[in-house]
């Protein structure tokens, strides 16, 4: 018992150590790029939250939601309903935590229904909340801004902030440096949220609940409630990032949310590697800087605008299939694969005299997968059998 | 009619069968006994093409079968029948039926009568979902299923599993029956090693995925050290 | 009393077109038990090509028909060439699999044909006809569509159901290994569901078309409404997708012409999350624990 | 447990190694220093020999079809002008950004446009939901925001909220105004349905209409945009018995409304309002349909009412039309002349104008100077004047009625104009549709 408390507190020693040195390189790297950068960083931020929380659900869980757009929707419109003016009177964090619950609140609601569907169902499902949930605003334009949406007006950085900033980097704090901030505070608290969870005994019965049901069940996990709870911290994890891109756009419109939102959460979660958060801040951040790389491309090599325009997706949609093909594990899984390969390699030989000598349960038994997956660390790096059946 | 050389098969870093040889007599039951885990259904995959040989080599009235893929097996004649009731349950019965005749070509009209006879309850429930049946009646329905294609050789693979004694002793009799009249050749798989060496020509007992006994079933089934050792009874 | 009858007749109009996409989806869940969200991208690339043909001056039908065995190569070639490399690994890569390949066609065919609404010819007409001096909501392409969803759904019921590559083509995706064992060529199934498939919704695709305006993305909100109408009635019966998606067509019409258009995608939604709380297997579903 | 400590430190690394490439990358971008150009105005994107100016428009997705036309036309004329040494010596450089109709994206390339761009002005932003997610920042900024390519009041009704942005075209409320007025006085028996996008666009059109129809209205409906099932919507404005619709709807949604309507036996008259009217447009996406249910060509929209604020592709003898040909011919990219290319040319050519009228000496605070006080003279094809001034920074005032028949139209009234609110309707006296282009076809 004391060895597991101490092996937890280590864990979360170790992530609060790797959350600050975060702190430390984002504050760093801010204040070093240009506007425009911040900027995109801001946007990236709010990609990665929800991917970071996608991963979870679907990596650790095994629900795949092609939903998460609806649900970064309900952050998104909840921020900007309680930020109609300068004079709103909600302190940013409350109104950044009451985001975060309405969006858990109503992703508690999809998941109970989430948790009787499985694999290509849920998908189907949560694709139709994708493209359902839009249609609210317009229908409830009185409140909710129709088709134009509601602006949202970002609180001016604290003089707090100014002054930490002109004392730490001799220039001013200008507004999209502060959202910027703000976009990635919120990334590293809530990573450092879901790193734990996931690393926690919640964690762990999410994982035994994806790798068989069944067998979670006859352990004493109550999947269905498991289940759940996954779909819950994921959404709240896509309110955290709703809330911060209603303070990135400004705006808070039905069109923000379109079926392409949630299929880029797909894509930055499987190209970066399903399960993994560093995977899901690796393909955010392909995604938040790849199109304008790809469209100036296109660009150069002599397409007109509308052509080039379409480089983007085409590309990144090649990636998402070749990745789902080739590397699984995504391309963070390729990078790590690649650092354990030869570790994986030895344990691999060890456990194979190790089943010719002792006596193996059963040898009729399919083989470990778990042997069969390069990167060795769990079974998220291929996914693939993490689905339940 | 059926022999395994010096096959060995693997599961990834893991080694199911090493090196086993042994052959299946026309016009006989061959039974391959042994724990769970010994290897068995491996070795009945192995020989329908459901998995790849690592070494070795399994031919068929002489010609070699191991490269082919399972689906090209009963065009040869060799059925298998898989353990754990592969009835397809979502089909009817007479579904299932034709499904195995379709194995040679064409079914025709008169050859379903042919599992009927054998199976005169499957007759009644000819137009069921296969998943409606119990288990006896699964098991009937697959060996007649694998009969419709007019085998020469079938493997069964732990056809008394799960079944009342009562049940196991009547297929074992059919078996026989088929053997004896129609010199249907059989590679019968079991963990229930009383019941399989009562029917059976010859035995073969694998542990932990080698051959340790390979003799006609009257001797093996009188052998009493084997039997405690490997066999368990 | 006239708007109620034009529109339900609107409504079985569409309905029928989600028939046919809701029988595509339901053709390849038969045969691979994948979802294939691809296939509306799939569909309005095979009907692009069929307004390249038509544009270059061949007939309606030579384009018709020649939208339909591009349907079938290209259904074909993404089994072959995609999927496949996925059976069998897991339901989760499938989807996403088919997620990405939306994006790529749907990208790619903007980049080929660009980006603009065209108009798309029906071979028959586009006025509604007379009853009894006065017009109803059903033109002659109306009834061609009516009638070609029909036709294809009963031409598949009695592929199933009387033909030995009917019979081969379940078996294979009930229980793969097991048809194996039975001689049946597995993967040369799920090719052909997949081609099959394909060709059904390129069908689909071409009767949305048919008189109407064609970009890219028209078919996107198919994608949704033909998942739900195949839900509907039971993702494993090509006659429950027919049903399911006249249900939905006339009632989604109803929602849109007498509560507002904006509720379309919700009444939908509202549709899905009641059939799979109440009776997952859909409204045919003969085995009541159907896993979803 | 070796395993698991080497696995978590790669997080760190991968932050790390990012955060040196960021900061890599944006070394080569620079801080824009607002503080020493403060004396004589900003001149951000504005050298010696050159003025960048940008544009979001829809180049993808569901809204890009006919709206990313826009900016290709203006594109050519730009062209056709730096072709002939520029405007006071200075190319100009048109840099389009594509945010497929989504205020996220529109406010993720409005960013690059201004910071990594370095525009001086954005010119012809497209779309209510897309430009207003941007309106604010743009003018919290100082950046000038001419000719946004949408009617809604916002650009224009409050100068000192938003002092930077202008629009362009009749606003929605004013032509749904001058279409109610018209069709109260000489319609005044016709039960009025009104078929209306589901936006700001319809919004504000319903109430510019109801100011004058408000008893005539017998069924209102709306469509939503990307929907192309309109059926339901067709046959309730049948269903309430309308014989006059009032559409307030995108080119495409007239098509489909026209065919509904055929395969319905509904044959209203019908009044398409400028943005829905563009009958090469329809008349090319209606002609393919066969059986003759439509007649093929531009005389599909025959009968058909509508206004037009601007000369368009039918009028071929109209000198702006002429000059937007020549430009087209000379400078156009693949593909025939179109009306959203000429909306395109039209405010391109309003650009240069005010570019001209500023001065060697350009800066934002300059034009948007030039704007407020000779704005409301600027020349061009615009058949009204348009409204600049201190008060209202709103486009073109007024439109007429016209009928379309066959390859053109027959005007029913000359050219009245009016302003939002209860402004009354007058006939236009400026003179403003006599205007002719300057030979050279550039504004001097």
């Amino acid at each position: 018992m004391e060895r597991i408390s101490r092996l937890v507190g280590s864990t979360l020693a170790r992530h609060l150590l790797v959350a600050a040195l975060g702190m430390v390189v984002v504050v760093m790297a801010l204040t070093a790029v240009s506007d425009f950068r911040r900027f995109q960083l801001a946007e990236m931020a709010c990609l990665a939250i929800a991917a970071g929380g996608l991963t979870v659900l679907t990596g650790l869980n095994g629900q795949l939601s092609l939903g998460h757009g609806a649900l970064m929707a309900v952050g998104t419109y909840t921020t900007a309903l309680l930020l109609p003016d300068r004079d709103a009177s909600t302190p940013l964090v409350l109104v950044v935590l009451i985001s975060v619950c309405t969006a858990t609140l109503v992703g508690a609601l999809v998941g109970v229904a989430a948790a009787r569907l499985h694999g290509p169902y849920l998908a189907g499902a949560t694709l139709a909340l994708a493209v359902a949930v839009p249609g609210l605003a317009l229908h409830f334009r009185e409140t909710l801004g129709g088709e134009q949406g509601i602006p949202v007006v970002a609180p001016p950085p604290p003089g707090w902030a100014e002054d930490a900033t002109y004392f730490l980097t001799a220039s001013d704090l200008t507004p999209r440096g502060w959202i910027a901030f703000l976009a990635w505070s919120t990334l590293i608290l809530s990573f450092l949220l879901l790193a734990n969870l996931s690393h926690s005994r919640v964690g762990r019965r999410w994982r035994a609940v994806r790798d068989d049901p069944v067998a979670a069940e006859l352990a004493g996990i109550v999947v269905g409630r498991s289940r759940v709870s996954a779909f819950m911290v994921s959404a709240a994890a896509a309110g955290a990032a709703g809330s911060m891109l209603a303070l990135v756009v400004r705006l808070a419109a039905p069109g923000s949310f379109t079926l392409a939102l949630s299929l880029t959460l797909i894509a930055a979660v499987v190209l970066g590697g399903l399960g993994s958060l560093t995977g899901a801040l690796l393909g955010a951040a392909l995604l938040t800087f790849l199109p304008q790389f790809v469209t100036q491309i296109g660009r150069d090599a002599g397409l007109d605008d509308v052509r080039a325009a379409e480089l983007a997706p085409l590309v990144y949609g090649l990636v998402m299939v070749l990745v789902i093909l080739l590397a699984p594990g995504g391309l963070f899984g390729v990078i790590r694969g690649a650092l354990t390969r030869r570790r994986a390699r030895r344990a691999l030989a060890a456990r194979s005299v190790e089943a010719s000598t002792s006596t193996r349960p059963d040898p009729d038994s399919p083989p470990d997968e778990q042997l069969t997956d390069p990167s060795g660390d769990h079974r998220t790096a291929t996914t693939t059998e993490g689905a339940p059946r | 009619m059926l022999a395994v050389d010096s096959l060995t098969v693997s599961h990834g870093p893991v080694t199911a069968l090493r090196e086993v040889s042994f052959s299946a007599a026309r016009g006989a039951i061959t039974a391959v006994l042994g724990a769970n885990g010994a290897g068995k259904t491996t070795l009945l995959r192995t020989v329908s093409g459901l998995h790849r040989a690592g070494a070795g080599s399994i031919t068929l009235d002489g010609r070699p079968i191991d490269r082919l893929p399972a689906e090209s097996m009963v065009a040869l004649g060799l059925a298998h029948v898989p353990e754990g009731r592969g009835v397809i349950t979502e089909l009817s019965v007479e579904e299932n039926l034709r499904l195995g005749g379709l194995g040679r070509g064409r079914v025709r009209p008169g050859d379903l009568d042919l599992a009927y006879d054998l199976f005169g309850v499957l007759a009644e429930r000819r137009n069921q979902l296969a998943g409606t049946l119990s288990g006896g009646e699964r098991q009937m329905l697959v060996i007649g299923r694998a009969l419709m294609a007019r085998p020469e050789i079938l493997l069964l693979d732990e056809p008394s599993l799960g079944l009342a004694p009562r049940v196991v002793a009547q297929i074992f009799a059919l078996l026989r029956r088929l053997v004896v009249d129609q010199g249907l050749s059989v590679l019968l798989v079991e963990q229930n090693a009383i019941s399989a060496l009562s029917v059976a020509d010859r035995g073969v007992v694998l542990h932990l995925g080698r051959v340790v006994a390979d003799e006609e079933a009257s001797r093996l089934a009188a052998d009493d050290q084997l039997r405690h050792a490997y066999l368990g009874f | 009393m006239q708007q109620f009858i034009n529109t339900a007749l609107g409504g079985l109009t569409t309905g029928m077109v989600y028939a046919a996409f809701a029988l595509a989806l339901v053709l390849i869940w038969r045969s691979t038990r994948v979802v294939n969200f691809a296939q509306a991208p799939m569909a309005m690339v095979t009907t692009f090509v069929a307004l390249a043909v038509i544009d270059a001056g061949f007939s309606y039908w030579i384009g018709f028909a020649v939208a339909l065995a591009a349907g079938l190569v290209l259904g074909a070639i993404m089994e072959r060439g995609v999927m496949r490399h996925v059976q069998g690994k897991g339901e989760i890569n499938a989807v996403i699999l088919t997620l990405g390949l939306f994006i790529v066609l749907h990208a790619a065919a903007a980049v080929v044909f660009g980006n603009d609404f065209r108009s798309f010819p029906a071979p028959f007409g586009v006025r509604g006809i007379e009853v009894g001096g006065r017009t109803v909501a059903l033109t002659g392409f109306g009834i061609f569509t009516i009638i070609a969803v029909l036709v294809v759904m009963g031409l598949l019921v009695a592929l199933f159901r009387f033909t030995d590559l009917g019979l081969r083509m379940r078996a294979a995706a009930f229980n793969p290994e097991v048809a194996r064992l039975l001689g049946v060529r597995v993967p040369r199934m799920m090719t052909l569901g997949w081609a099959l498939a394909s060709l059904v919704g390129s069908l689909a695709g071409l009767l949305i078309a048919g008189g109407s305006l064609i970009h890219p993305s028209y078919m996107d909100s198919v994608v949704v409404l033909g998942f739900v109408a195949a839900v509907l009635g039971g993702l494993d019966s090509p006659l429950g997708a027919v049903v399911g998606g006249l249900l939905l067509g006339v009632t989604l019409a109803f929602v849109s012409g007498y509560l507002g258009s904006q509720l379309v995608a919700l009444a939908a939604l509202l549709i899905l999350m009641i059939v799979l709380m109440v009776r997952p297997g859909g409204i045919f579903s003969t085995t009541a624990a159907r896993r979803v | 447990m070796k395993r698991m400590k080497q696995v978590r430190l790669t997080p760190v690394a991968a932050l790390v190694a990012s955060a040196l490439v960021l900061s890599a990358c944006g070394a080569g971008g620079r801080d824009d220093d607002d503080g020493d150009a403060a004396d004589s105005g900003s001149t951000v994107g504005v050298t010696d020999d050159k003025v960048t100016i940008g544009a979001h428009f829809p180049l993808t997705g569901v809204a890009a079809p006919g709206y990313n036309e826009i900016p290709t036309g203006a594109r050519a004329y730009f062209d056709f002008v730096n072709a002939n040494g520029g405007v006071h010596g200075r190319q100009i450089e048109y840099v389009v950004r594509d945010d497929a109709y989504n205020p996220t994206n529109t406010t993720k390339v409005t960013n690059e446009l201004l910071l990594q761009d370095e525009i001086f002005a954005m010119v012809g932003g497209l779309g209510t939901p897309t430009h207003s997610a941007v309106v604010d920042q743009l003018n919290e900024e100082g950046v000038p925001d001419l000719f946004v390519s949408s009617g809604s009041l916002m650009w224009g009704d409050d100068p000192e909220a938003r002092p930077m942005t202008f629009g362009w075209q009749p606003d929605y409320e004013s032509e749904a105004k001058i279409i109610g007025q018209y069709v109260a006085e000489n319609m005044p028996d016709a039960k009025v349905g009104l078929f209306l996008q589901d936006d700001d666009f319809g919004e504000d059109a319903e109430k510019g209409a109801r100011q004058f129809l408000e008893e005539q209205i017998v069924g209102v409906e709306r469509y939503t945009s990307g929907n192309t099932d309109v059926g339901p919507q067709i046959a309730g404005l049948q269903g309430a018995g309308a014989d006059l619709v009032l559409g307030f709807n995108t080119p495409a949604y007239t098509a489909l409304a026209r065919l509904v309507s055929l395969s319905l036996g509904y044959e209203p008259q019908w009044f398409v309002s400028s943005v829905g009217s563009d009958s090469p447009l329809v008349g090319s996406l209606l002609a393919e349909f066969s059986e003759g249910a439509v007649k093929p060509g531009a005389g599909a929209l025959d009968g058909v009412m509508t206004t037009e604020y601007i000369p368009t592709l039918d009028q071929g003898d109209d000198p702006w039309v002429q000059l937007w040909e020549r430009v087209w011919e000379e400078h156009g990219e693949k593909g025939d002349l179109s009306n959203y290319k000429i909306y395109g040319m039209s405010h391109a050519y309003a650009l240069v104008q005010a570019l001209q009228g500023v001065g060697e000496d350009l800066t934002r605070e300059g034009l948007v100077e030039f704007m407020e006080e000779q704005g409301e003279g600027l020349d061009g094809p615009q058949l009204a004047p348009f409204r600049y001034g201190t008060d209202s920074h709103l486009g073109i005032s007024g439109m007429r009625i016209v009928e379309l028949e066959g390859r053109g139209s027959k005007e029913l009234t000359p050219v009245l104009v009016t302003d939002i609110g209860d402004a009354e309707i007058t006939e236009d006296t400026s003179g403003q549709a006599d205007d002719a282009p300057p030979e050279s076809g550039i504004p001097e």
